[in-house]
Parts: structure tokens; sequence; C-alpha cells
């Protein structure tokens, strides 16, 4: 699977659709998906739902499950009804899935975004490198902003969003910018208060916004309001605003999902964790064509994902 | 008296309620400027019959007729819009709303925007001047003296130029000289045309007032009669059916030690104004103290501070020698105390509790009714059925809710509950307001015996009648102070009527 | 901290408290005439909810933000109907049936984004209005003259809800019912047409504060009002029951949320600490009302169904 | 007959509720037959689906029998998430901080943690209404508010699994030791001991209302505390102690939902009820519907677990919102509390009787 999208940054044409299109089937296996957000968030669901879409997959679907108990009897269900493969999208669903899954040891569940199996060997994880599309974002910021502050709407400080951040940081520094400025709201989901987050950025002179998890799309809103760029992570969030968005870390689950799949044709139902990341195109910059930004920046992006996929730059 | 048509004619009226007959086939009828008493014991049944007649329940059976012709009311407006008016037993008041507030409601129909309050006012002022009901529109109602709550229920019914007005005891609250305004002010009413139905278990009040008087007993009608034939004794046999002993006998007892003592007393009010100033006070064993006076005067806040249940400012108080200054209810019953709060069924009783619970109380916690940390019910049981016996409270059942018993049995209730626990100390505020005769009589009956027993009882009364009754010292409160100590053999009723006014 | 007391902060600051309190102070106000009444209703949470979405979804369609407004109202007073049969013809306990309305509200608002609308695509906020002179003083202007015309509305409404309840003759009726339902009804007031009134009065304006809130965020997703429909019945009861204090209480839980903010934005409060101050606004508000220690009592009549026997 | 048409009048308005529901689901191009019988399925399907029926109710019914202490105290306790969650972080904390010790030892110890936990955040709301006047309503939303950050806190802080301090940093703790789990009662069932001891806890609130001085002075406080303190209770100490026990019982369903998971650990999604399932509130519920009568919470309890492990089933088969079960739970909500003749019935009955 690493050898999915050759380049790592994709600029859409302006005014084109930006919903993933369903492609060719890859499987005869059968696919459900448990995810704790709705299936079109825009956010972190909507990258799973994206991503088995463009490998021809129509999974069934139970979303909205962020009660840990109410996903773990939908992913048992889904066991036992004979589906092949079940996708348990939510960290917190880990603990339950230790229990499952070796009562189905037919069955194979992939898991995220975990680092580790568990030691289960039906059991694939699969987790974003998030720091590095961070990095690559941060930098441009930095790029456009010219020592201007730039401001974080983050959720609860922890999981994928602090790495998310933290790369953000190091690539706008690393450019010269200064630190960004973060705020925790303590919510995944208050659109309240990342609005007002993001304002207050705004009030304190933010002149670039990104932020992470469901609620930031109140922040979208404070940035178009304002005529601040913003960047995205996890799913392409330029229908949230067609001219602010300049660019999105987009997951590309569908790269490490093919290898699992092929692993499961193969008999291996699971043991291994897999990262999107930069070099293996499961990690895309996607930019938004509308926002028009510098050729020479998007060059200069390009450099910057080469240098991390080569090494020679640690976004962390 | 008239042949003419009677102003209002209930016929056969009849009234169910789960397990109760409250009204049994009664006949009844008010003459123009007549005031026809309506009599009977706690329970008979006459404050339904009066809800019947104002809309608020419907009658079973029978006819109301007014004017002459049948009439349908089926809620207080239409009662209202006939021209009925009603004094309700407990006060029909919003405390939180202002006097022309409270008179306003209900004038205005909702979809006018603004109730026309200066008109109210102004109307109000009106007829206080005319009828004297002396009462200032625009202060909140929860601010005024139980008299004063009074005034503004009758000028409620006369704002709204009621022709029949039934006052539904509305004496039990009041002082002897609140009564004798009250009195004027009804026999102008009268002079006018207004018919009146008064409802009272004072039967001298009763006699003074009346043109006639009905007797109800257990919802049927037992006796009428006017009062020039009759007298209190024969009027509380006709609603006892049976002898009543007006005046308790009290023996000749030796006093004991002093048993309660205040000393040096201030207490502040609910209104942050002094309500009780220097009050000393000693109750020997033995002995029933009576404290006279007008409502108002600080004996609400003198009793509460004894049980515990108000702050003092400065003063001591002592129960069987110990020292229960400021302290909490629990520890001055722990002391020896007993109290009969004023608002029964505010302090004295747990509404949705069943009679037995309430019975238990106060003594809950003795090891008596527990056994193995559960309560033993047998004995909860067998303790609550011998007090109900002793007492002669009447129920149902010992689980019937303790709020669906009359105003007197509850108050039999509490005094079960208060005399069986061995107190040394017994405070009884206003201790037979609105109980019957019948059940006055026990209770003045159980009190006496208490002191015989040697305890010290403390009796905060507004009505003279029972201080004289029971009192071997009559202390009379003005303005929060004690303004005199009267041995029983020197106080006449003038002399502490006087001392009630502050003369002293 | 000199940071927080340059005047942009400061004035940036005021804004943003005064904004994140406009859909609580609607609310709050809604439920105070409500409970004056003697009615509580713990489902305010449920019926801003699908009043955010009827009013998101509106404007979503037609781009109006009046009929978008209008929708809103239009269902809250839908919603009071409803709360008014139960509660009222019904009979039914006040608490339990709060909550019924609170989960239908959560579950149906939701599953009508998810039929209707699916990815949560921003809308056209409500327009700010510039108060005319007012919004051009220097730093006051921006604090407090140029917000959206909901911002004003629910400020407005604070004297009004105060005079209605003091002045009008439903005011006092209201008053009458929630104090002393059997007084009132023995002068001919009806209990259940006031207490209706007062219902609907509060479920509207909680229809509105809800579709004030997704226009304001022009936004709309499952659960946009993460349980401020419940605090805001909390502020009633910081307010104890008056107008002008609820209005207090839900200017300091906006000014304390807006606080925290922009202190965590300026590294004021240090990042390790973002849970600690995303309490600050519960816990303040508790803390403030120790120290006011109005012991105020509430309607007397409180959730006490009305009948005459 | 009477007694007849008091069970069928909630029947029916369940049943009212669910033609509602049906509508919805017919509204989204589905069969309502289907959707009623995979609720059905859903929640008693199999063993191991009456098993998980019954887990789900447990901590309505802790929840529920607290909350019945606490309104027959006339104490409103809207703090059931906060006190869930206290429960929970203190006794995850002592199964974090002793894992070595013996299960016997360690169990009790944990439920014991959570009781104290849950009491505590009960205790605070308690002494605020009984001592500083501050409505309880407020204090417990607010509380839960702080709960939950102080869990976020904790679990990205000092409680957090070692391994994601390096990993993705997910706010959870590390898998607690099998010593503290709480015992499986039927083998391949999630069947577990905290069934058993939320019954046990309605019993025992039910004894202590009814049969005992406390529980008859709480009651008291609770209708009248004016009574009440004339003769001689103290209703501040009463107030407290109704909230204390009150959220002591919800901190019991904090310990169930982290021993009696299958994670065995704590995790947060950054709210309450992505960990709670919202059992702070459907236990108000839950209660509610039991007429605020201990015993009757149990039934009641496990009705609405059902409907919610059911619902899962809808979605799962259907692909119907789970939106729609919340929805219809409200619904049922709505509809019976309305058939007040039926409450009034269950209240006749056995509300009254001691
Ligand atoms: N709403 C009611 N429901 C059930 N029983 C009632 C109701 N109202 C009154 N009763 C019962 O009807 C009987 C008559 O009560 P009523 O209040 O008319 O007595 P009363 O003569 O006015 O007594 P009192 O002198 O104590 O005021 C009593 O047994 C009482 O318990
Ligand atoms: N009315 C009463 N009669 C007898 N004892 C009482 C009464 N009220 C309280 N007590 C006792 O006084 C003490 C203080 O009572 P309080 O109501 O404050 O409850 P408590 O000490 O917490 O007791 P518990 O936990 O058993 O309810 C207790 O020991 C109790 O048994
Ligand atoms: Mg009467
Ligand atoms: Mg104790």
């Amino acid at each position: 699977g690493s050898d999915g999208d050759s380049g790592a940054t994709a600029t859409s044409e302006c005014g084109t659709d930006t919903s993933v299109a369903m492609g060719d089937s890859v499987t005869d296996l059968t696919f459900a998906l448990v995810a704790p957000s709705a299936k079109d968030d825009l956010a972190f669901t909507q990258s799973m739902v994206d991503s088995l879409t463009r490998l021809g997959i129509e999974p069934q679907i139970t979303d909205g499950t962020f009660i840990v108990e109410e996903a773990a009897a939908a992913i048992r269900g889904y066991a036992e009804e004979g589906v092949d493969v079940v996708i348990a999208h939510g960290t917190q669903y880990g603990g339950s899935l230790a229990e499952i899954a070796p009562d189905f040891p037919d069955t194979s569940f992939i898991w995220g975004t975990a680092t580790d199996t568990q030691g289960l060997d039906n059991v694939f994880a699969y987790y974003p490198e998030a720091d590095q599309g961070g990095y690559v974002n941060g930098w441009i910021a930095a790029e456009m902003t010219d020592g201007a502050a730039m401001g974080v709407v983050g959720p609860v400080e922890a999981g994928d969003a602090v790495a998310y951040v933290n790369g953000f940081i190091a690539g706008a520094t690393a450019n010269g910018a200064p630190a960004p400025s973060v705020v925790y709201t303590g919510s995944f989901s208050d659109v309240a208060l990342a609005t007002e987050t993001a304002q207050a950025h705004v009030d304190n002179g933010a002149q670039v916004l990104t932020g992470t998890s469901q609620s930031t799309v109140g922040a979208v809103n404070v940035a178009a309001a304002n005529d601040i760029p913003w960047f995205g992570t996890q799913s392409n969030q330029e229908a949230w605003s067609t001219d602010l968005v300049v660019a999105s870390q987009v997951y590309h689950w569908d790269v490490v999902l093919d290898d699992m799949i092929e692993s499961i044709e193969g008999g291996t139902l699971g043991g291994e964790a897999m990262a999107i990341t930069l070099q293996n195109g499961g990690l895309v910059i996607e930019i938004n064509g509308c926002y028009g930004l510098d050729d020479s920046v998007v060059d200069g992006a390009e450099g910057i994902i080469a240098e991390i996929i080569d090494g020679t730059i640690d976004p962390t | 008296m008239t042949t003419s048509t009677p102003l209002l004619e209930l016929r056969g009226i009849t009234k169910r309620f789960p397990g109760v007959l409250a009204n049994d086939d009664v006949s009844f009828d008010v003459r123009t400027g007549e005031v026809h008493a309506l009599l009977g014991e706690n329970g008979a049944g006459k404050s339904t019959l009066m809800k019947i007649l104002f809309g608020l329940y419907q009658a079973d059976e029978g006819q109301i007729m007014l004017r002459g012709e049948e009439a349908t009311i089926t809620s207080p407006t239409s009662a209202i819009e006939q021209r009925v008016g009603m004094v309700h037993q407990h006060f029909m008041l919003v405390p939180t709303l202002t006097v022309v507030e409270n008179v306003a409601l209900g004038l205005h129909d909702a979809r006018k925007l603004r109730p026309d309050l200066d008109a109210v006012g102004a109307r109000i002022r009106e007829i206080s001047e005319e009828y004297g009901l002396e009462v200032d529109p625009d202060i909140d109602v929860w601010k005024l003296s139980v008299g004063e709550r009074q005034r503004v229920e009758i000028i409620k019914a006369l704002y709204r130029d009621a022709e029949l007005l039934v006052l539904d005891e509305p004496t039990a609250v009041l002082t002897p000289q609140e009564v004798d305004d009250l009195f004027v002010i009804l026999r102008q009413l009268t002079a006018a045309g207004t018919g009146i139905v008064f409802i009272s278990h004072k039967l001298h009040e009763v006699l003074a007032l009346s043109d006639r008087i009905t007797v109800l007993r257990n919802g049927r009608v037992t006796g009428r009669t006017v009062p020039a034939e009759t007298d209190r004794q024969q009027l509380a046999e006709m609603m006892v059916g049976r002898e009543v002993d007006l005046a308790p006998d009290r023996p000749i007892v030796e006093t004991g030690p002093v048993r309660l003592s205040v000393s040096g007393l201030h207490v502040t009010g609910d209104r942050g104004t002094p309500a009780v100033v220097d009050v000393d006070l000693d109750v020997r064993g033995g002995e029933i103290l009576g404290i006279a006076g007008v409502s108002g005067n600080g004996q609400r806040e003198l009793a509460e501070a004894i049980a515990g249940l108000r702050q003092l400012d400065r003063g001591s108080i002592s129960i069987d020698g110990a020292d229960t200054t400021g302290v909490t209810p629990g520890m001055a019953r722990a002391a020896g105390l007993s109290y009969v709060p004023e608002e029964r069924m505010k302090d004295g009783a747990v509404g949705e509790f069943d009679v037995a619970e309430n019975l238990l109380l106060v003594d809950h916690g003795d090891s008596r009714f527990i056994r193995n940390g559960l309560f033993d019910r047998d004995q909860i049981e067998t303790h609550a059925a011998r007090l109900v016996e002793e007492y002669a409270v009447k129920t149902p059942t010992l689980h019937t809710p303790t709020s669906s018993l009359s105003g007197g049995n509850i108050q039999k209730l509490i005094m079960a509950r208060e005399l069986d626990s061995d107190p040394l100390v017994i405070l009884a505020a206003q201790p037979t307001r609105g109980v019957d005769i019948g059940a006055a009589e026990y209770i003045h009956r159980r009190l006496v015996e208490q002191r015989g027993e040697g305890v010290a009882v403390l009796v905060i009364s507004e009505d003279l009648d029972e201080v004289f009754a029971l009192s071997d010292r009559i202390a009379v409160m003005f303005d929060g102070a004690v303004v005199k100590i009267f041995d029983r053999a020197d106080a006449t009723r003038e002399s502490v009527g006087l001392a009630m006014t502050g003369v002293v | 901290m000199s940071d927080f007391f340059t005047l942009t902060v400061l004035v940036g600051t005021l804004a943003s408290g005064i904004r994140t309190a406009m859909p609580y102070l609607l609310a709050a106000l809604g439920e105070t005439v409500g409970q004056r009444s003697g009615v509580l209703n713990l489902g305010v949470d449920g019926v801003m909810l699908l009043g955010a979405f009827g009013g998101y979804y509106t404007v979503l369609q037609t781009e109006n933000h009046w009929l978008g407004v209008l929708v809103g109202l239009a269902i809250g007073l839908g919603m009071g109907l409803v709360y008014a049969l139960v509660t009222i013809v019904f009979h039914a306990e006040q608490g339990i049936s709060g909550i019924g309305i609170f989960l239908f509200g959560l579950g149906f608002s939701d599953l009508l984004f998810q039929e209707l609308v699916g990815t949560p695509r921003p809308i056209k906020p409500l327009p700010k209005v510039e108060i005319p002179l007012l919004a051009d003083i220097p730093h006051l202007g921006p604090a407090f003259f140029q917000h959206n015309l909901l911002t004003y509305v629910a400020f407005a409404l604070v004297p009004l809800t105060t005079w209605m309840l003091m002045k009008t003759t439903f005011g006092m009726n209201v008053r009458a019912v929630g104090e002393n339902p059997q007084a009132a009804d023995s002068l001919g007031v009806s209990v259940a047409q006031t207490r209706m009134g007062a219902i609907l009065f509060g479920n509207t304006m909680a229809g509105l504060a809800g579709a004030g809130l997704s226009l304001q965020l022009a936004i709309f997703q499952h659960n946009l009002t993460n349980g401020l429909g419940f605090i805001a019945v909390a502020l009633v009861y910081f307010g104890a029951w008056r107008p002008r204090w609820v209005l207090a209480g839900a200017l300091l839980y906006g000014m304390v949320t807006a606080t925290r903010l922009r202190w965590q934005s300026l590294d004021i409060i240090p990042r390790g600490a973002s849970d600690v101050a995303a309490m600050a606004p519960a816990i303040i508000t508790i803390l403030a009302l120790v120290l006011l220690a109005s012991r105020v009592r509430g309607p007397a009549a409180l959730t006490k169904p009305f009948s005459r026997h | 007959m009477s007694r007849l048409a008091g069970a069928f009048v909630p029947l029916g308005a369940a049943l009212l509720a669910f033609v509602f529901g049906a509508v919805m689901i017919l509204a989204l191009g589905e069969n309502p037959i289907d959707g009623l019988l995979a609720i059905i399925d859903g929640a008693f399907g199999s063993g191991e689906r009456i098993a998980a029926t019954a887990v789900r109710a447990t901590p309505l019914l802790l929840v529920g029998a607290g909350i019945t202490i606490a309104f027959r105290a006339s104490v409103i306790n809207i703090g059931g998430e906060g006190q869930i969650i206290a429960g929970a972080l203190l006794s995850t904390a002592v199964a974090l901080w002793l894992p070595d010790l013996p299960k016997i030892v360690l169990l009790p110890l944990v439920i014991l943690a959570g009781l104290v936990g849950g009491g505590f955040w009960g205790a605070i709301p308690g002494a605020l209404k009984a001592y500083a006047s501050v409505n309880e309503i407020l204090s417990t939303i607010m509380l839960n508010i702080v709960a939950v950050q102080l869990m976020n806190y904790l679990l990205r802080g000092p409680m957090i699994d070692p391994i994601e301090v390096e990993g993705t940093r997910i706010p959870q703790t590390e898998r607690l030791t099998d010593n503290a789990a709480l015992p499986t009662l039927i083998e391949g069932t999630r069947l577990h001991f905290g069934v058993i001891l939320a019954i046990i806890a309605a019993v025992v609130v039910w004894v202590i209302l009814w049969r005992t001085p406390t529980g008859f002075r709480l009651r008291a406080v609770g209708h009248n505390p004016d009574a009440a303190r004339a003769a001689g209770m103290n209703v501040e100490r009463n107030i407290v102690k109704a909230l204390t026990m009150s959220g002591a019982l919800s901190g019991l369903a904090g310990v169930v939902l982290v021993f009696g998971s299958e994670s065995l650990r704590l995790v947060t999604d950054g709210g309450s009820a992505g960990f709670t399932g919202s059992a702070g509130f459907n236990g108000i519920v839950a209660a509610l519907f039991g007429g605020l009568h201990p015993l009757w919470t149990i039934p009641s309890s496990f009705l609405f677990g059902s409907l919610l492990t059911g619902a899962t089933e809808l979605q799962r088969d259907l692909q119907i919102p789970n939106a729609l079960a919340i929805a219809l739970n409200g619904l049922i909500v709505l509809f019976v509390v309305s058939s007040d003749r039926a409450r009034g019935w269950i209240k006749d009955r056995f509300g009254a009787a001691t």
C-alpha cells in the first residue's frame, strides 16, 4: 500500500466537489463500521467513511456511538452476524475490543486510532502520524504570515489532537514564526466554545487559525468572518469555507486498509499496527485551489514534505 | 324576618369523598340581611357545604337556589358573578403579592394588558373607610398580621359586591378587639341587606351575632334554633351529641421546682425588628402559666426561642435547671420539653405521613420502636393504636394520611404525641385554635391533667376564655414585653384585657 | 497578565461574554416566567436543540435569518403546547416530563439533522447590527453596541420580562398561581390558562434561544447546545427568579467563559491547566452564589400540579 | 377493574409512543415492524443480549435507587453524571495504587472507594444547600461540568496509562488489575456481580427509607422540613445525608461502569456521556418512572436498559440512526407520565405503603 498516492500534496481545482467518489471495489469481504461521531462530520469519522468509499467498500455503519457500551454492543453484534471485517473507529473502543476479539477468532477487527494491537492476532490497529501534517500546515502558515500571531483551537488536551497541535507549533516555529497560541477548550463537541476561542485568538491578533475536532466548525466560521486563513485536519474541510481553508491534512486510511485487506484475504486477520504518514501517502496535504496559495509556497511545502519523508525533518 | 324568598336555599345537598360522607342531605337557607350561623364539630362538613356553594366542589346530589332560582355554580368565577363571596377558613391570599394585587386578582380579564391598580387601590380605601377595615393597600401581604389578612379577605369579597357572604371561621385567629370590630362591620353589612353565613367554634360569638343557627354533625343537620331559645351549653351538646363540660376542674396542686426559666430574653422577629424584649418568666412544676396578648406581640417568637427554633439575641433559657440557651430543637426536647406549635399543619405534623408516623415524629429513635436496627412495626402499631384510643383521635385507620383528618383531630394527634413523651415542660401555642368545643374540652382536660402530674405548662393563647379556663397565673405580652403577670385570683377579663393594650 | 489589560483584549472579552450570554439569557428568562407560575421545565435544552435545528435548517434553505428566528419561535411554541398538555392537562410529574422533552429534543433534532443535512454546512451568521452613534464610541462601541439583533433583544427582554411579571395582568396572575394557586382559583383566575401562558412563553423563549445559538454560531450539529439549556435552568436559581439577577448570572457565566478562553490564548493560564480553566465558570458561579447568600424562597407552588380536590 | 385499567393505561401509552416511533421509522423508509422486532431482538434476542440488557440497566438502577432517596427528601439531584465520575475516579485510583492486593480485599475496597467518591461529590451540593442556601439544581448541574474536567485532567495527567504518554496520549488508564474486576455471574455473558449489587442496593434503600429511623427522618424532612425541625430533627444534616447517600449510589454506578466493563479501564472522550452513557440522567427517569419507589425502580431500570440495548440493534439492523431511539425514549417518557391515572394507581397501591 505504501505505493499509493505518488504526491503528498494535492491541489484541488477551485470549484470542484471535494466529496469522494465511490471507487472500484477492491474486495469481496463484508465490512462494518462503528464510529463515535456522525458519518458525515467532515472530521474523524468521515475520514474513514471516505477512505472506504475510495476502496469501493460500502460498510454497514453504526455511527454516533460515543457511548462505549453501545459501541461494544454494536461491534459484537456485527461479529455475531458474520461480517468479515469490523472497524472499531474509536480509540476508546479498544478496551471492549480486547474482550470481544478473542470470542470471534475468524473475524478481523480493525481498530484505531491506536499504536498497538493489544497483542490480539485478529486485530489490526491504525493511527496517523498527525504531527507530520501539523508540521506542514504550520510551516505554510508561517510562510504566509510573516511573523504574525497564530491561534490554535484545541479540544481536550489528549490523543491525536496533541500530536497535530504540537506538529503545527513545530512547523510554524521552525519557519520563523512566533509560537502559536494554543487553547484547549476542554470539549471535542462544544461549538460555541470553539467559536469564542477562535474569536479570542483573532482579538489577540491571530492572522492564521487552525484546530482539530468536530467542534472546530464554529472556529472556521470565525476565520471566514474575519478573512483569516484556516488550516484543517482529518478531513478536507473546504466545504466549511470555500475561500479560507488553505490546506487540510486529510487522513487517507485506504492506504493502510488496502494492506490490511490484502493480509486478511491471505489469511492473516491482524496482529499489526499501521500508521498513515506522508511517506506512505496516507496523509495528504490537500491544498484548496480556491485559496490561491502562491506557487512558491506550494513548492516550499512540497520541499518540507520531502524532507519529512526522507527523515531530514523530525516534526515532533 | 321576612317571608319573601330566601337569598339562598340549599336543598338536599349530598357530597361524598372517598370513604367520607361529608354532607348528607343538607338543607340550609339564608335570607337577606341576616346572619345564619353554621355550627358543628371539626369534620362535620361545614366547609364542604360552603365550598359547594362557592363552586369549589360540585355536590353529588341536591340543588342550589339563589334568589328563588336554581343556580349552577361550577367555579368560583360563577359564584362571584352571582354575587356570592367567601372568606375561607385557610386564607386565600398570595403572600408575595400586595394587598391591591390580591384584591385585583381575577377582576381583570387577562386579555386586558394591565390591571388598573390605582383604581382598585382607591376603591379599597373607600371600602376601608366605609367599614373601618384599615389596611395599607400597597403593602406585601406576607408582612401583614393575621388580623390584617382577615381584613383583606373581607375587602376582597366586598369589592366584588357580594350579596351573600360566607365567613368560614373568621374569628379563629382574631383578637377579642378584632372580633368586636368585625362584628360591627358584619352588622353594617346585614343592615345594607347582605346575607351572611357565619361559621365559628366560639359559641358566645354565635349567640351574639347570629339571627339563626343550624348545627351539623357527621354531615347531617342535627338541629336548628335561634339565639333567644338556646345557650352555650345546649349548643355544645347539639354539636357533640353528649354532655360537655365547658370549664375543666382544676384541682389544687402543690407546685414544684422551677422547670422552665426564661430571663432577660431578647429575640428578633422575621421583619428584623425586636420581637421579644427583655422577657423574664419562671414556670414551676404543677403550674399552668397562660400568656395572653393580642397576636403579633412577640408570643410566637418567644415560643420559638424556647423551642430552639429561633435564634435569640440575648438572655438565657433553662429547662429543668439545664441551660438550653441557643440549643437546637432536638436538644430542647432532650432536656424535657414538649412543644405544641401554633401552626399545626406547618410545624406540628407531616401531612403526607400517616397517623402512626406522625405519632412517631418525635420519638422515632426511641429503642422501644427498634429491633435489630429496624423499626419494630408491631410496637409502632400498638403505640399508635393506644394513643389514638387514649386521645380519642378520630381517624378511619392508623394509616390514613394525616392531612385528611380534620383540624381538631390533627391537634389531638399532636397533643397525644407531645404529652405521651413524659415531658417536664409543655409549651402549647394556641392549643385549641379552630378546634371544636368537644375536642377543645378534651385538650384542656389533658393539659390540666399534666399539671396534676407536676409538669410545668406554658400556654400561649389569644383566646381569653381559654387563658382563664386553664391558667394558675396569667402573663400579658404587649409589644414584645411581659407587661404584667397576674395571679389567677387577681385577674379579671377587664384588667387582663386592659394590660393587653399596654396599659398596666 | 498585563496582556489581558490591553483595551482591545478587554473589549473583546466583554463582547465575547455578551455574545456567549445571549442564548443563556433568553432561555433563562423564559424559564424564569415558567417557574414563577409554578412550572419547572427541565426540558429547556431539548427545546433549544429543536429550535436550533429549525432555525439553522430554515436559513440553510432560505438564507433568510428572520425566517429562521421565526421558525425557532414557532418550534418553541409548539413544544410549549406539548409541555402544557403533558403537565397541565395530564398533571404529569414535571421533573420527568422535562427530561422526556429533553431526550426527545436531543434525539429528534439529531435525527432531522442527519436525514436532512448530514454534513454540517455553515450558514451565514446573524449579521451584526451597529447601533448608530453608540457603536462608534471608542472601545465601548465594539464591546456593547456591535452585536447581532438577538443579543439586543435578549437584553431588552430583561426589563420587559420584569415589567410583564410585575405590572401586567398576566404577570400578576403568573405570580399568584405560582405562589398560591388555590387563592388565584378562588378569585376566578384560571390556573391552567395562566400556567399555559407561562409555559408557552418559556418554551418560545427556549426555541428562540436555540435559534439564536445556531444562527450566531452559523452551524448545527449533534447536541449543539452541550447542556446549555440545563445551565440556563440553573441560572434561574442563581437569579432567584428575578430577571435582573438572572441577567447577572448569565453575564457572569458568559464573562468567566470569555475570560478564561482569552487567558488561555494569552498563556496567562498555562496550557496544561486547560481542564482547570474549563471548570472555572461552573465553580465561580457556585462561589458567587455562596457569597451572595441569597436566601430568597422560590415560588411556593413550584412543581406542584393544581387541582381543586 | 381499576387495577386492570391501571395496568393497561401505561402500556397503552407506551404503545402510542411506539406508534409515533413507527411513523418516524416509516418516514425513514423502513418497516416499523422490523424496527420493533429489531429492538426486541437487540434487548432479549439471546442469553447474551439479555445479560447485556441487565448490565445496561445496572447503573440506571443504582443511580435511580439513589435518586429515590434524594427526591424523597425533597432534594433534586441532577448531579448523577458528576457523582458517577467521582466514584469511578476514586475507585480507579484505588485499583491503580493497590493492584497487588488480593481480590477479596481489593474488590470491597474499590466498591467502598466508589461509594466514598460519589458520596463526597453529592455531599458538596448537600452542604451548599443546607448551609449556604445554594439551590441544588444549580450546584449539581455545575458540579457535573467540574467532574468531567477533573476526569479529563486526571486521565491525561496523573492517571494516564504510561504507554500512552509516549504513544497517542489517549486519555485513559492502563487496564486495571483483574483483582478488582466484578466477577462474572454466567460465563460467556457479560452478566456480572454489579447487577446483584444494584438489586441489593435498591432493596437496602427501600429498607432504609421505610424501616429505619434514618429513612424516617429523611422522608419527614422531605415532606415538611418545618415540622421535622420542630420535632427535633436536624434538617440541614438530613439534606446533606440525602445527597451524600444519593451520590454514593451514583458513585457505585461509576464502579460498576469501570470494573464491570469489558475494557476494565477508565477512558474519557472529553465529555461525560461517553463514559456514563447518560446514566446520571436516565437513572432519574427510571426512578421517577418507578414512582420513586426503589423496588419499582428495578423493573423500570430494566425497561429502559432494554430500550437502550434494543436501539443499538435497530441501528445495526436497519441503519436507523440511534438518534431515533433517543427521541423515542423521550416520547415514551412523555406518554407514560401523561397516563397519570396509572401513576396514581401505582402510588396508591405501593407508594404510600410503608
Ligand atoms: N378534599 C377532600 N377530600 C377528601 N375528604 C375531604 C375533603 N375535604 C373534606 N373532606 C372530609 O370531609 C369531612 C368534612 O370536612 P369539612 O372540612 O367540611 O369539615 P368542617 O366542618 O369544615 O371542619 P372544621 O371545623 O375542622 O373546619 C371531613 O371528614 C374531611 O376529612
Ligand atoms: N426526633 C428524634 N428523636 C430521637 N432521636 C433523634 C431524633 N432526631 C435525631 N435523633 C438522634 O439524634 C442524632 C442526630 O440526628 P440526625 O437526624 O442529625 O441524624 P444522624 O446523627 O446522622 O443519625 P442517622 O445517621 O442514624 O440518621 C442521631 O443519633 C439520632 O438518632
Ligand atoms: Mg372547616
Ligand atoms: Mg448519621
